[in-house]
């Protein structure tokens, strides 16, 4: 009986998001009549005056850049979270994550591709603002490659405090390199170094360091959140 | 102008980063810091407040472009007169829950400050941004905080309190991006100004889906009726200050987006009645809820969520005059709230199930904490000499001026059934007799500080309600001043 | 993708959901590929390829591998959990 | 060749993202297993992600970036803005999906059960 | 060469289907996985070919990032039901 | 963790940088100068970091007589995987399906972990083989199409080809 | 058409029909060894040689598209390997069709049969 209500209430949901979507339509723009709309300016203040190649990213960067601190915070709350709420008094003696090495095969392959893996995460966010990705998605790569090496090995630790100190020293410089705007600039996260030129790797000003940092810090807390996750025996 | 706005974001930023490197050297400085930081920034919004009383509103620009680019934080009378509020009430809190029971070792004390922390910084950015997915960004930040810090006992239902907040969370931060989009689609903006100077533009059957996905999204976290499922679980199960600051800043801050959404975004005039009629529902069915109550926080909740029925109503009115009562209500409530959770969670501190029977005959052996949970249950259910008459006075003199002689009856029926069951706290504190059973705890020095301060408060507001008034009515023509909103926040540059 | 989805729902077992969630997570990003947003392809590949599967697989290895309450009963007579 | 993938996705896109969104529901809603209510979350999640970006895209349009051979041509790029959003999005509904987790943990921990029914000792 | 991805593109959705339909009939969790990472290369395959169709370079980042990290969801699952994990 | 003497821990670190090297230029796919010095920076530190993961061989992988046996090998390896291929095709179409599966097991004289590893990719990616698990120096094969369940014969007819050249290289 | 399109559209062919036989093979084998079998083989062949059709189109791009077939050569035999290894653990033990079906399953030394098979 209740299925049967969620039912008729979600299709009657469904149905007015579905017209309501269908209307705006889809490819092509559904803007008011008169109206300007912000993405135009983006795109030409990215080229003309940020020399970034990846509009995203200046986006995420620069001119939403509050919304990227923002973001970094929720995750960094949320390792803080799964801590508190997994909270044990002590953990019990001889705790282990993972309870055999896996086969040879998986165990020297892993090994190998690790450093692959970082390199591949390291690009990933250096090139933040000239191809596709940045902070997040670099920092994500470079969890996953500790995640092999956690799932593959038995023994294989990361440093608690080294995590958290490298999640601190990188949340500072995203905090500092915005207050330094302040001061210099103007306003908050105001840019303060030189653009370059376009499409080459030292442009876009503060964008790129931000997006290092933005990048070690996903990487230590993603780390931390599979690392805690992994010690948690039911 | 001794700062601007975007510190109030920034600092505890900073500070929340540098804990757990500080915590490495200096065990408490884990609990200090965070006091540290609230101090400056209630020094910081009580400065920026006598600048705005002169000069008129901040706008702050985030990333140096002008506001329908970059994001936009507002510091006007209204918004500023929250923050106020609401870091004082952090600050508050904070003292309270010094070494408040868990927070004795160190790594809980760290993970319980800094989500405080992190909980009064999201808030206070809900109310500063002037951007709509910014907004989205601030409620998610608190949101995540809530939920851990209402999980942060260990005991059996508190988890399940936190995963029925975390459901409904998640389907409100659903709804809100459905609502966001389908008005970013329409007026490739996100800028609150600009969508609302462009509003009018947009056809009406848009309008009322992105309202109606607004509203049920901001509804659940101010706790409007069909939404407030997770209210009273969580606090009840929430360690006793958490629940004063869900009380006292939290709510505030999701009652300020949703009252700025539909003042200054949209121009439907339902919107109003819709308003007052959320309102007044969820006022009659949380206080009849909150009599049937055996467990002393439930109860405080359910009468809480009542209070934002009534600040609702207040603000459907539509008029100044209903807006200055609503502002007056929402500060007495979050103090007075805060000090009625802050003292009643001494009041059971010891017992397992929390129910109002184990207050019996408290009076005698915690007088001080009894006396300022006596004081604040007068205070709420407005008796004269306090600061809640005033409000409720004011709440009634604008219903009569726009002729709802419906909502004279309903706050005064409503009242009634408040008296009933907070003197029913109050007789069982002092002419019951004692159970030997229950053992009692004496409140600690600060926690006995953060009360007391409350308790005068409540008093000077109640026998000098001119105290407040002026600034209240200041921010309440700041909310009415639409135009005046969009051309502050537009003209920049 | 919406199949994908039904199964995840409609499936008993917890594990098969979790790898359904995989797929879910591919078809997306393929999707968000096909509308030119490279960038967010990029990051739900990231995000939805072990990421989530890990947290979810872990949940399982803590908790219970069948929805149904009695089938993990069974389970967990028989010795394989 | 073009055409016929523009005519796959001209519609049903939006389609699909409901529909992703309404099936999420009802797991969330109608299923009384917690780790799926946690599943059905996640699905809704992907659901809007899918949305928003649909909502951003321009027919025949390409990626915002400006690399070598598309500098000179921004009007037939599609909206970067909801891709910004979406960025955010997807973070942080990954971050909300561990705390949820985590809690499922631990509810099972004190209750031995995942099922809603035997845990629900609160009322609503 | 339009008519060549064309051919290309519909084998790899109808070895999607094939996969699928084993996904869903499947009677192990292994079978399962194989499906999945059956999947994934293909996805892989498709997205370097659609790159080639956008007229991007950059679009192959995607691929890359599904080459290298696509084994280790398969991994994932494959440690859980060696019950290492 | 073994401990290492400073030469070997050089060696390592220059192989390690070349190699990262090479996969930079890679990924980045561009000569231009600011490229290769922050590549060449981001694998020093990578290869810098992990010098301890990164075991896999020595500077003396540089020695052109093994650089040519790795090209060799290579060819070979290519040439078995499109035999499989066409293998595994005709398996498939055929409607019979002429499958005759088992387990089989073989001894092989490498000694690294990494030559094994190498061996095991090789054998999962020609005709008909799977490695299941290596157990010491015994490789468990699973075999699409039993011939033999002999050892050596096994040997001979699934890995010798590979583990001649492998030797040669390690 | 200039003779690198004829070749990388050649190996685009190739490699597509090798995807369709990989997942056709997952398809129709009787037993998860056997669709590893078909599975990794068919889709890393057919893979390779799609992206390396595609190089030979662009011929700029072919520093990427090599580096993209060594990881997907190295990664997938050793997921399809940890994925077999995991699966005889779980106690699925293969499909022997012929008489002798004690010397068909060596590995059994090493894991030892237990008698009643469970679903997994």
């Amino acid at each position: 009986m209740k299925k049967f209500v969620v039912i008729l209430l979600l299709a009657v949901m469904g149905y007015y998001i579905s017209i309501t979507f269908f209307d705006i339509g889809f490819g092509d723009s559904h803007l008011v009549e008169g109206v300007v709309p912000v993405k135009d300016a983006y795109l030409n203040e990215t080229v003309n005056s940020l020399n970034v190649a990846n509009t995203v990213t200046s986006i995420v960067v620069n001119f939403r850049g509050f919304d990227t601190l923002g973001e970094v915070t929720v995750l960094f709350l949320a390792v803080t979270a799964l801590g508190g709420i997994l909270y044990k008094k002590r953990h019990q003696a001889g705790e282990r994550s993972v309870l055999f090495s896996a086969s040879k095969v998986v165990t020297s392959g892993s090994k190998l591709l690790f450093p692959a893996i970082v390199l591949l995460g390291a690009y990933v966010f250096i090139h933040g603002h000239l191809s596709p990705g940045g902070g997040f998605q670099g920092g994500v790569i470079i969890a996953t490659g500790f995640l092999l090496m956690l799932l593959a090995y038995e023994n294989f630790t990361v440093g608690h405090n080294t995590l958290s100190v490298i999640e601190s020293l990188a949340g500072i410089t995203f905090a500092g390199v915005g207050i330094w705007g302040l001061i210099y600039g103007g306003s908050f996260l105001e840019n303060f170094l030189p653009v370059g030129t376009l499409n080459d790797l030292f442009s876009g000003g503060v964008i790129p360091i931000i997006y290092i940092a933005v990048g070690f810090k996903v990487a230590a807390e993603l780390t931390g959140v599979i690392y805690t996750v992994l010690h948690e025996k039911g | 102008m001794v700062g601007t706005p975007v510190l109030f974001v920034a600092i505890p930023l900073l500070a929340a980063f540098l804990i757990p490197l500080f915590g490495m050297i200096w065990k408490e400085s884990v609990r200090v810091i965070p006091g540290i930081v609230l101090a400056y920034l209630l020094v910081l919004a009580i400065n920026l407040m006598n600048y705005v009383m002169v000069n008129g509103p901040i706008v702050e620009v985030i990333a140096g472009w002008a506001p329908p680019l970059g994001i936009n934080l507002v510091f006007s009378a209204f918004s500023g007169f929250l923050v106020t509020l609401m870091v004082f009430l952090g600050l508050i809190v904070w003292m309270y829950s010094y070494r408040f029971k868990r927070n004795v070792d160190f790594e809980p004390a760290k993970k319980y400050f800094l989500l405080l922390m992190m909980l009064i910084t999201g808030s206070v950015g809900m109310v500063l941004t002037g951007d709509i997915f910014n907004l989205f960004v601030f409620i998610e930040i608190t949101s995540i905080s809530a939920y851990a810090l209402t999980a942060f006992y260990t005991g059996r239902d508190s988890a399940e309190a936190s995963f029925k907040y975390l459901m409904l969370g998640s389907l409100a931060s659903a709804f809100l991006l459905i609502a966001i989009m389908i008005i970013y689609s329409q007026l490739g903006t996100l800028n609150m100004a600009d969508i609302g100077s462009k509003m009018h533009l947009m056809k009406p059957a848009y309008k009322i889906m992105a309202i109606i996905f607004l509203f049920t999204a901001l509804g659940i976290e101010a706790e409007i009726f069909p939404l407030n499922g997770w209210a009273p679980d969580a606090y009840a199960e929430a360690p006793g200050p958490v629940g004063a600051a869900f009380a006292g800043i939290v709510v505030k801050a999701a009652i300020y987006a949703s009252i700025r959404i539909i003042y200054t975004l949209f121009d439907l005039s339902g919107a109003y009645d819709l308003l007052i009629v959320i309102g007044m529902i969820t006022l009659i069915v949380a206080e009849t809820a909150a009599i049937r109550q055996e467990k002393l926080k439930r109860m405080l909740a359910y009468s809480s969520i009542g209070q934002m029925g009534l600040v609702m109503v207040a603000f459907g009115m539509g008029t100044e005059e209903g807006v200055f009562a609503a502002l007056f209500l929402m500060f007495n409530h979050a103090i007075i709230k805060s000090l009625l959770f802050l003292s009643g969670s001494y009041l059971v501190y010891n017992s397992k199930d929390k129910l109002i029977k184990e207050v019996n005959g408290i009076g005698k052996f915690l007088p001080i904490t009894s006396f300022l949970f006596v004081l604040g249950s007068f205070a709420i259910v407005g008796l004269p000499p306090f600061a809640g008459f005033w409000s409720k006075l004011s709440v009634l003199t604008a219903a009569a001026d726009s002729n709802m002689l419906l909502i004279i009856a309903l706050v005064l029926i409503v009242s009634i059934i408040e008296v009933v069951y907070y003197m029913r706290v109050v007789n069982r504190i002092y002419f019951f007799k004692k159970d030997e059973s229950v053992s009692t705890q004496r409140p600690t020095l600060n926690a006995l500080i953060a009360m007391i301060t409350l308790g005068a408060i409540v008093l000077i507001v109640g026998f000098y309600p001119d105290a407040v008034t002026g600034f209240l009515h200041r921010a309440s023509a700041d909310l009415m001043d639409k135009a005046g909103y969009i051309n502050d926040v537009l003209t920049l540059n | 993708m919406i199949g994908a989805a039904v199964y995840s729902i409609r499936q008993k077992d917890l594990l098969y959901a979790t790898i359904a969630t995989g797929i879910i997570s591919l078809v997306l990003s393929v999707l968000f590929y096909l509308l030119q947003a490279p960038d967010v392809a990029l990051t739900e590949a990231a995000i939805g390829v072990a990421l989530t599967t890990i947290i979810f697989i872990i949940t399982i290895r803590n908790t219970v591998r069948y929805e149904d309450e009695h089938d993990n009963k069974e389970k967990f007579k028989s010795g394989v959990k | 060749m073009e055409d016929t993938l523009f005519k796959i996705l001209d519609y049903g896109v939006y389609g699909t993202a409901v529909l992703v969104i309404l099936i999420g529901l009802y797991g969330a809603l109608v299923k009384r297993s917690l780790l799926k209510i946690v599943i059905g979350l996640s699905i809704i999640d992907s659901g809007i992600n899918l949305l928003l970006v649909a909502i951003g895209y321009l027919k025949g349009g390409t990626a915002p970036i400006f690399s070598p051979g598309y500098l000179d041509n921004p009007k037939i790029m599609v909206d970067p803005i909801p891709q910004a959003l979406v960025l955010t999005a997807i973070v942080i509904g990954f971050g909300v999906t561990a705390v949820a987790l985590a809690l499922v943990i631990r509810l099972y921990r004190h209750h031995g059960t995942l099922h809603i029914d035997e845990i629900r000792n609160l009322k609503w | 060469m339009t008519i060549i991805i064309t051919i290309a593109l519909s084998f790899m959705v109808l070895g999607f289907i094939f996969s699928a339909i084993r996904f869903v009939k499947g009677p192990t969790a292994g079978d399962r996985t194989v499906a999945l990472d059956t999947i994934t290369t293909i996805a892989v395959a498709a997205i370097v070919l659609l790159a080639y169709v956008f007229q991007r370079f950059i679009y192959v980042d995607v691929a890359l990032l599904y080459a290298v990290l696509g084994f280790i969801g398969v991994i994932v699952i494959a440690r859980y039901l060696e019950g290492a994990l | 963790m073994p401990t290492l003497t400073f030469s070997e821990k050089l060696s390592r670190f220059i192989v390690n940088s070349v190699f990262m090297m090479l996969v930079w230029i890679a990924f980045t796919s561009s000569f231009a100068t600011h490229e290769l010095i922050v590549g060449a920076l981001t694998s020093m530190i990578i290869s810098y970091l992990s010098i301890r993961l990164f075991t896999c061989c020595t500077i003396s992988i540089f020695n052109p007589v093994k650089i040519f046996y790795m090209i060799w090998y290579l060819f070979v390896f290519l040439w078995a995987l499109i035999n499989s291929n066409l293998d595994v095709a005709r398996r498939v179409l055929t409607p019979s399906l002429p499958i005759n599966p088992g387990i089989v097991k073989f001894k092989t004289k490498l000694t690294t972990n990494y030559s094994k590893m190498v061996l095991a990719n090789s054998i999962t990616l020609t005709p008909g083989t799977l490695t299941i698990d290596i157990v010491d120096d015994t490789f468990y094969i699973h075999w699409i199409d039993v011939k033999t369940t002999d050892p050596e014969k096994a040997f001979t007819d699934i890995a010798e080809q590979f583990e001649k050249i492998l030797l040669k290289i390690f | 058409m200039s003779i690198m399109e004829i070749i990388g559209g050649t190996f685009i062919i190739i490699g597509s029909i090798f995807l369709f036989l990989g997942a056709l093979g997952i398809f129709r084998m009787p037993d998860i060894y056997n669709r590893l079998q078909a599975g990794t083989k068919a889709t890393t062949l057919g893979g390779m040689s799609l992206i390396l059709g595609v190089g030979f189109l662009e011929p700029s791009w072919m520093m990427k598209m090599i580096i993209i077939i060594i990881f997907i050569a190295y990664s997938n035999p050793i997921s399809s390997h940890a994925l077999a290894r995991a699966m005889y653990k779980r106690k699925r033990y293969p499909l022997i069709l012929s008489e002798d079906k004690e010397n068909m399953d060596a590995y059994s030394e090493v894991n030892p049969h237990e008698k009643e098979e469970v679903k997994s």
